[in-house]
């Protein structure tokens, strides 16, 4: 193969121009973990898919971008990926609010986006785009599950922290959705500004009020520090404190301390590999391109979203926009965690919730931080309706 | 005492001093007169260390001084009244006093100072504790000099100490210099009150534009009518 | 307002004033060193947050907490002092901006350069074992180790005093503020006053980011939210004031969780309303004094 | 800081070196330069981007730069203005140059606001206050969800095409998307240049300089910073109106503090108180930060760096420090 | 003082009763004075005695705490300062206050611009051309025109003192109020600017603040004595000169 002239090989870069793929996430700030773990697991996607031949010899490649957690940024970005770098795709994100700002770009250019972070307002009518998928959970389906899973065993009485934006309030409204069913009593929602640094002054009132549990919806570093602070001030001795979210990152830096005993749900974790052998291929196939390590909850979605708009590529057999959206469309896979497949009317991937709990011993690596409790299966039931969305069915 | 050859200045390009030689012998009160601008403010701020760029020599009490910071020489018994007073903003009249003593030697005589330097200056003992900027024109003007005495300097230079101070006490404040004198304090001083300076001065030098022009005893120039028409009497 | 009692709004006031401890041990460091220096040190954060990771560092290589107290604001002291002398001396007298842009560009320098050696996750930092857990206060229980902040707080706040009132360092430092170069021709050599101000300033706050740790954890951009707020606090007390900005934070504080008690999500917005409000009323702060800095 | 100092020149006292040239020409000399830049940046989205930050400094430079207020809370002024503007699309339905007026109006709306509270403070205590009630306003829009998407941010602003004397132009196109901003920029600068250049403009200077003085010789200060603020106001409106169209959307981070922090540092990198300085500013800036970023996440350090060496190095800004050494 | 005789007694100025206080302190208590149009009245006393604080009411810079003052049979007790300038009062300042970054020239032309155009923000200013010709003129009669292009800052303090009543004289003051113009001003320049005075008595009204004694003894018309925040006495030069009370907390005992 060495042999090849360096003469046909800027024929054929000439004739065939990568399959390009934009790949906005925050590389720095403070999910730059995150980040470059959906970059990863992006890159094994892409590897994959051309050494499997990519499209008729046709190669991927992706094209990263710091978004910078920043709407803003993330809009420019995109710009620069779709009219400079004339990507094909757009997958990636981290925030809500940054998948809008790219969905908004990419929606009026006519641009495919895989979004890979939660929101329930993507799924909405007013935001839908026929061109845009969400291969991510949405914070409806996440609390669902792990409401589901909670109301029935630890209790009826409910508090609930929530960050004070659209993402906490979405986590509140599946959690009070599903709350109906177990005739749960909420004794009350105390919101907290983004990025608060200090909950003791909201914690002695939580914990006045009593409850058998305490829904924490909020994510990252408020998400780590109420927990932290929540175990100084000793609420866990009384109550059960669920997160509709907990992110693997978030889990290490926050310490097994902070963590413990807390249940929450996720996407996915590395360690069903025991249950589905596209999760053992997905981790076998990271852990050799990457020195060992585990792939986590977002590494996971930068792969599907990837994998999942290859795949229609390779199915499609073609990079044009609308044989690729029919594509994904009619995509049924299991690429990370067990079947799924995008809805038609939303393009919301329908995929298992894990409901987990952290752990702090019998730890078989570093990565092992969570014991899964249970699995909900993939269910429209479990999604908003079409109809509820505001979609004409 | 003070000794400077050859003692040149500049603002940035402006060449303001040129090749100024003057001295100062111990006990000795000397004058530097000359029209606005002709380079006096900046022959004393050389001499304190407060021009950027400045060549030639500056001795005190046999010491180089023109590579030392201010502060330093101000320890070798150097104080100074700049012209436009410069009284510190939102201290009160005793805390400017204190500043005075702060790096001296005499700082734990403080109180008993203050009350000493009160005594010379009985306008200051009664506003001690107003705002100083607050105070009259003249009033600050007795504040920027005393805050200099108070440390009790060798030699002291003064920038036109009797601006904006009233008649009496322009007679009471050059009888002060004199009585400094004679307790061993040096003056240098700058005076567009003429006369006045040169009735209690030993010597006088004038500067013209950058450059010392003259220089002789107080008497001499008292007597010079050239010197006469033109520093002197309003 | 369900569960509204006379206790609760006690225990809220004490979580107040123990947040409000983290806010004036951060304020009166930003405090000193603008009062003295006229530099806005926008870097005052980062210099919290490598507080916070040298103490991490001592205490993985063997370290206990104790000695952190002691080393953690001598390391950062000394830092303080070297930045001091090597980039911020040469900007003295050309007015607040310049110190800011480079305080500014600092605070990135240094942030990136803890990711680089210590990593963008943010790792936890166990609250010392004595300090556990949480003490009855009459009212109701309340963790320990805050208890032990505001005690901190306290004794730094004493020894601050002290150095300030028994020496005529603040006199020094009042004046120097507004007329460096008289100050100099009074036979104070400013520029080492200076040095000695910057390096006291940083090392409260690696002082307060070693102390916030076990709160919060740590991640690199830890200084970043508090820095906005301190500011506020210093701004509120009167910049340049020790006892305004003990004041203001405490102030800060109770207002902070008083408006938890009633409205939550509001308690940050709080904060700003509460400085504009001071200012539109009392222009120069609580303690300021008028003209400085005008 | 010393541009101002000679900005009246006796006419025939020119000495003819270029700094005199690009002082009289300098509304055509900016545009000029506006109609080559888009092909000598990385990407459109980003000359774009720095047209609008250059025009946000600019505006900020009126106060900051020639009145001398240092202000912290600029990014309600700029974001006020692209959220009107946003929501006059996307819940009235406007067309995009009504949009743009509203944006404009909101500027110069929430500058009264802010400016009468505000200024009556001084040096830090004027930029603090000014940073505090800007954070209310970044409470307010906020908190009103329903017209400003709250965190989610205000989207849909979508206007693909601009309906100009009959003409249908596509806005979607990058380049003339470009033109499009490009020339309310111009104009921008043109009536900034004219403000500088009038009677009032001497009169702000005076204000900075001496205000004491300036009231005896027959000035209302206050009044003189008030109009001068909004004024100022009126530009940065003009910016996020311009922003929220380029984008389509308004993050709600377009108030945060750290966009008022972002203008101090643009409009000092460039230089405070020249006139092409802001500009300067915001192309070093945003290209540094963008080249920097696509070559390495470590990319603060960099631009830390960088920061650090111009304070260091260039202490009258980029543009200040061309100007002094054209001047000689 | 031919012109002063010409309008005899016309009352250009006339405080009544006015007082200032600053905390408990007791500036200025109940002066009431008039000051006819083209006259020049000198205003001595000891420092500290309120003559400054007495100027700052009379040209708008403080509000008195009791009292009122009348201007051209108008009164303007309480207006704010700019209003001052307006209608014909200008002020120098005892302690320099000049802007310092700007030229001399420019520092000139904006006192001057103040009566034409303040918000006019459109119309260039290069085109008001007369003013810069007037500045020049100016700047000629108090004897900076060389130093025109210069920043104020970098002028000596005696320049800055004579641009300081460069500037009071461009807001074309009906009533100029000079504080200590002279102060600080060597020997010769002192005598120009003292002929200066009085040529610009001529065309208005000068209030004076000055310690040299000479000076004030020759050129005054009436001179006030202010003494504690009290006026101690009034009267022509010779009568003040020779009045015991004023020799002595005032002048001393040597000869004025
Ligand atoms: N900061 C400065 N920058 C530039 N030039 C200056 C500066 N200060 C003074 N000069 C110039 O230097 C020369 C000498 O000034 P200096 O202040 O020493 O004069 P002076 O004799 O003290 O005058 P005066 O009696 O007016 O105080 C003058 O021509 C003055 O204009
Ligand atoms: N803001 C203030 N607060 C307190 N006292 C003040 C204030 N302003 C002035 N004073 C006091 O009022 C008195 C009168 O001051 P003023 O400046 O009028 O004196 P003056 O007659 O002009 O004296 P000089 O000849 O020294 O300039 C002084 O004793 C001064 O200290
Ligand atoms: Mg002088
Ligand atoms: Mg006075």
């Amino acid at each position: 193969a060495l042999a090849v002239s360096p003469f046909r090989i800027n024929l054929l870069q000439a004739e065939e121009a990568p399959i390009k793929i934009g790949f906005p996430v925050p590389l720095t700030g403070p999910y730059g973990a995150e980040a470059q773990d959906q970059v990863r697991a992006g890159q094994l996607a892409v590897a994959q898919f051309n050494d499997a031949g990519g499209l008729n010899g046709r190669k991927a490649e992706l094209v990263v971008r710091d978004d910078k957690l920043n709407p803003g940024e993330a809009a420019t970005r995109t710009l620069e990926l779709v009219e400079k770098e004339k990507v094909n795709f757009v997958v990636g994100s981290l925030s809500a609010a940054v998948q809008l700002a790219i969905n908004n770009v990419t929606k009026e250019r006519g641009v495919i986006f895989n979004s890979i972070s939660q929101s329930d307002a993507i799924n909405e009518a007013a935001d839908f785009s026929k061109y845009t998928f969400h291969e991510a959970l949405n914070p409806h389906m996440t609390s669902g599950a792990v409401g589901r899973y909670a109301f029935a065993k630890f209790g009826k009485k409910v508090a609930f922290l929530t960050a004070d934006y659209a993402y906490g309030h979405e986590m509140v409204r599946g959690f009070l959705e599903v709350g109906k069913e177990f005739n749960v009593e909420n004794l009350g929602d105390i919101r907290h500004p983004l990025g608060t640094t200090d909950f003791s002054t909201l914690l002695p009132r939580l914990q006045a009020l009593k409850p058998d549990i305490l829904c924490i919806s909020n994510f990252g570093r408020d998400q780590q520090i109420a927990l932290k602070q929540a175990t100084d001030f000793g609420i866990k001795k009384s109550i059960q404190i669920i997160a509709p979210l907990l992110s693997h990152a978030s889990r290490v830096a926050a310490g097994p301390q902070a963590f413990e005993g807390v249940v929450g749900g996720c996407s996915f974790y590395w360690g069903i590999e025991d249950k589905f052998a596209s999760t053992k291929a997905f981790n076998d196939a990271f852990r050799k391109m990457y020195d060992g390590k585990l792939p986590t909850d977002y590494g996971a979605l930068g792969y599907g979203g990837v994998r999942t708009v290859l795949e229609a590529v390779k199915g499609a057999g073609s990079v044009e926009t609308d044989k690729v959206v029919a594509a994904l469309e009619a995509l049924k896979y299991d690429d990370y965690k067990g079947p799924q497949y995008y809805r038609k009317c939303d393009h919301q991937s329908v995929q298992s919730v894990l409901v987990i709990k952290s752990k702090s011993k019998d730890m078989r690596n570093e990565s092992d931080v969570f014991e899964v409790l249970s699995t909900e299966e993939p269910n429209e039931k479990y999604l908003r309706t079409c109809e509820a969305l505001g979609h004409k069915s | 005492m003070l000794q400077i050859s050859k003692l040149n200045a500049w603002y940035g390009a402006s060449h303001a001093l040129q090749d100024v030689s003057l001295e100062v012998s111990k006990g000795e009160i000397v004058c530097l007169i000359g029209r606005n601008g002709a380079g006096k403010t900046t022959t004393l701020k050389s001499i304190m260390g407060l021009m950027g760029r400045a060549r030639g020599s500056v001795t005190f009490k046999g010491e180089e001084l023109l590579r030392q910071p201010a502060h330093v020489r101000f320890a070798l018994g150097l104080a100074y009244v700049p012209e436009e007073r410069r009284i510190v903003q939102g201290l009160t009249v005793r805390e400017n006093l204190r500043l005075g003593l702060v790096a001296s030697k005499e700082k734990k005589r403080e109180a008993e100072l203050i009350d000493e330097i009160a005594a010379i200056f009985p306008r200051l003992a009664e506003r001690m504790d107003q705002e100083a900027v607050t105070m009259s024109g003249g009033e600050q003007q007795m504040l920027a000099i005393a805050r200099a005495m108070i440390a009790k300097p060798d030699l002291i230079m003064l920038d036109e100490p009797s601006e904006g101070i009233m008649p009496v006490l322009v007679d009471e404040m050059f009888e002060l210099f004199r009585s400094m004198k004679a307790q061993g304090t040096t003056v240098l001083l700058v005076e567009q009150n003429v006369e006045l300076a040169l009735g209690i001065a030993e010597r006088a030098y004038v500067l013209d534009h950058g450059a010392v022009v003259h220089q002789a005893s107080a008497q001499a120039l008292l007597a010079d009518d050239e010197i006469k028409e033109r520093y002197c009497s309003v | 307002m369900a569960g509204l009692s006379f206790d609760l709004i006690a225990l809220q006031l004490f979580a107040g004033l123990a947040l409000g401890a983290i806010y004036v041990l951060f304020a009166i460091g930003l405090s000193l060193i603008f009062g003295m220096l006229t530099v806005v040190n926008f870097a005052h954060g980062a210099f919290y947050m490598v507080g916070a990771y040298v103490g991490l560092y001592l205490i993985s290589i063997g370290g206990n907490f104790w000695i952190c107290l002691v080393a953690v604001p001598i390391a950062i002291g000394l830092f303080g002092l070297a930045v001091e002398r090597v980039l911020i001396r040469p900007l003295y007298g050309r007015g607040i901006d310049y110190p800011l842009l480079l305080t500014f560009g600092l605070s990135y320098v240094m942030v990136e350069c803890v990711r680089i050696a210590f990593g963008k996750t943010g790792y936890p930092f166990d609250t010392p074992e004595v300090l556990q857990g949480a003490v009855d206060i009459g009212v109701g229980y309340f963790p320990l180790y805050r208890l032990f902040v505001i005690g901190a707080t306290a004794v730094v706040l004493l020894a601050l005093w002290l150095f300030l009132e028994k020496t005529s360092f603040g006199l020094i430092i009042r004046a120097g503020a507004r007329d460096p170069q008289i100050v100099r021709v009074l036979g104070v050599d400013v520029s080492k006053v200076w040095l000695i101000v910057f390096g006291i300033g940083t090392a409260i706050a690696g002082f307060a980011g070693l102390l916030a740790a076990p709160l919060q954890g740590v991640i690199p951009e830890m200084g970043g939210t508090i820095l906005a707020e301190a500011f506020v606090v210093t701004v509120v007390g009167g910049m340049g004031s020790i006892g305004g900005a003990v004041l203001a934070g405490l102030l800060v504080g109770v207002v902070v969780s008083m408006t938890s008690l009633f409205a939550p999500e509001m308690a940050k917005v709080s904060i700003f309303a509460l400085m504009a409000i001071v200012l539109i009323v009392r222009p120069q702060g609580f303690f300021g004094r008028a003209g400085l800095m005008s | 800081m010393t541009e101002t100092t000679q900005s009246i020149k006796q006419p025939g006292a020119a000495t003819g070196s270029w700094y005199e040239f690009a002082t009289r020409h300098r509304a055509s000399i900016v545009a000029a330069v506006i109609l080559v830049f888009p092909l000598l940046m990385p990407f459109t989205a980003l000359a774009v981007n720095i047209l609008i930050y250059g025009l946000y400094a600019l505006g900020f430079n009126l106060v900051f730069g020639y009145l001398g207020l240092l202000s912290f809370g600029h990014a309600a002024l700029f974001g006020t203005g692209a959220y009107l503007c946003g929501i006059a699309i996307v819940h009235l339905g406007w067309p995009w140059y009504a949009a743009i007026a509203v944006g404009v109006g909101g500027g110069l709306l929430m500058a009264l606001l802010i400016g009468v509270l505000a200024i009556r403070t001084r040096g830090i205590y004027f930029a603090m206050v000014t940073m505090a009630l800007s954070q209310c306003v970044y409470y307010l829009f906020y908190q009103a969800v329903d017209l400003t998407g709250g965190e989610n941010g205000l989207r849909g602003i979508n206007v693909r095409n601009i309906d100009l004397f009959g003409l249908r132009i596509d806005f979607i196109n990058p380049m003339v998307r470009y033109y499009v901003i490009a020339a309310f920029v111009i104009a921008a600068f043109f009536v900034m240049s004219r403000i500088l250049a009038s009677p009032f403009g001497a009169v702000i200077e005076a204000v900075r300089e001496n205000e004491m003085r300036a009231r005896a010789s027959g000035y209302d200060v206050t009044l003189t910073r008030l109009l001068t603020f909004v004024l100022s106001g009126g530009f940065c409106g003009l910016a996020g109106a311009l922003q929220a169209l380029h984008l389509s959307i308004v993050p709600i981070e377009i108030l945060h503090y750290e966009t008022s922090g972002l203008v101090v540092m643009i409009a000092l990198l460039g230089g405070m108180g020249t006139f092409f300085g802001p500009m300067v500013g915001a192309a070093v800036f945003l290209v540094l930060e963008n080249v920097v970023s696509v070559w390495t996440v470590h990319w603060q350090l960099i631009v830390g760096a960088i920061f650090i060496a111009c304070v260091l190095f260039f202490p009258a800004g980029i543009w200040g420090t061309l100007i002094a050494r054209g001047r000689r | 003082m031919s012109a002063a005789e010409g309008h005899a007694r016309e009352i250009i100025l006339r405080t009544r009763g006015v007082g200032k206080t600053f905390g408990k302190f007791v500036a200025l208590n109940n002066i009431s004075a008039e000051f006819s149009r083209g006259a020049i009245t000198s205003i001595i006393g000891p420092n500290g005695a309120g003559k400054s604080t007495y100027f700052n009411l009379l040209c708008g810079a403080f509000r008195p705490t009791k009292g009122s003052v009348e201007f051209e049979g108008k009164d303007v007790t309480g207006l704010p300062q700019h209003r001052f300038a307006h209608m014909g009062i200008a002020k120098s300042f005892q302690i320099t206050s000049v802007f310092p970054q700007l030229t001399t020239r420019e520092n000139i032309r904006v006192g001057l611009q103040a009566l034409v155009s303040r918000y006019d923000i459109w119309r260039p200013r290069a085109r008001l051309t007369e003013l810069v010709e007037r500045a020049d003129d100016l700047l000629a009669l108090v004897g900076l025109w060389e130093s025109r292009e210069r920043a104020a800052k970098t002028l000596a303090h005696g320049e800055q003192r004579a641009l300081e009543i460069g500037m009071a004289l461009a807001s074309q003051p009906r009533l100029l109020l000079l504080d200590e113009p002279t102060a600080g001003m060597s020997p010769e320049e002192t005598r120009t600017m003292m002929d200066l005075i009085v040529k610009l008595a001529k065309e208005r009204t000068v209030i004076l603040v000055e310690h040299k004694m000479k000076l004030v003894l020759g050129i005054s018309d009436r001179i006030l004595v202010l003494h504690h925040g009290e006026l101690l006495a009034e009267g022509t030069p010779q009568e003040v000169r020779q009045n015991e009370a004023v020799k002595r907390v005032y002048l001393g005992q040597r000869e004025h």
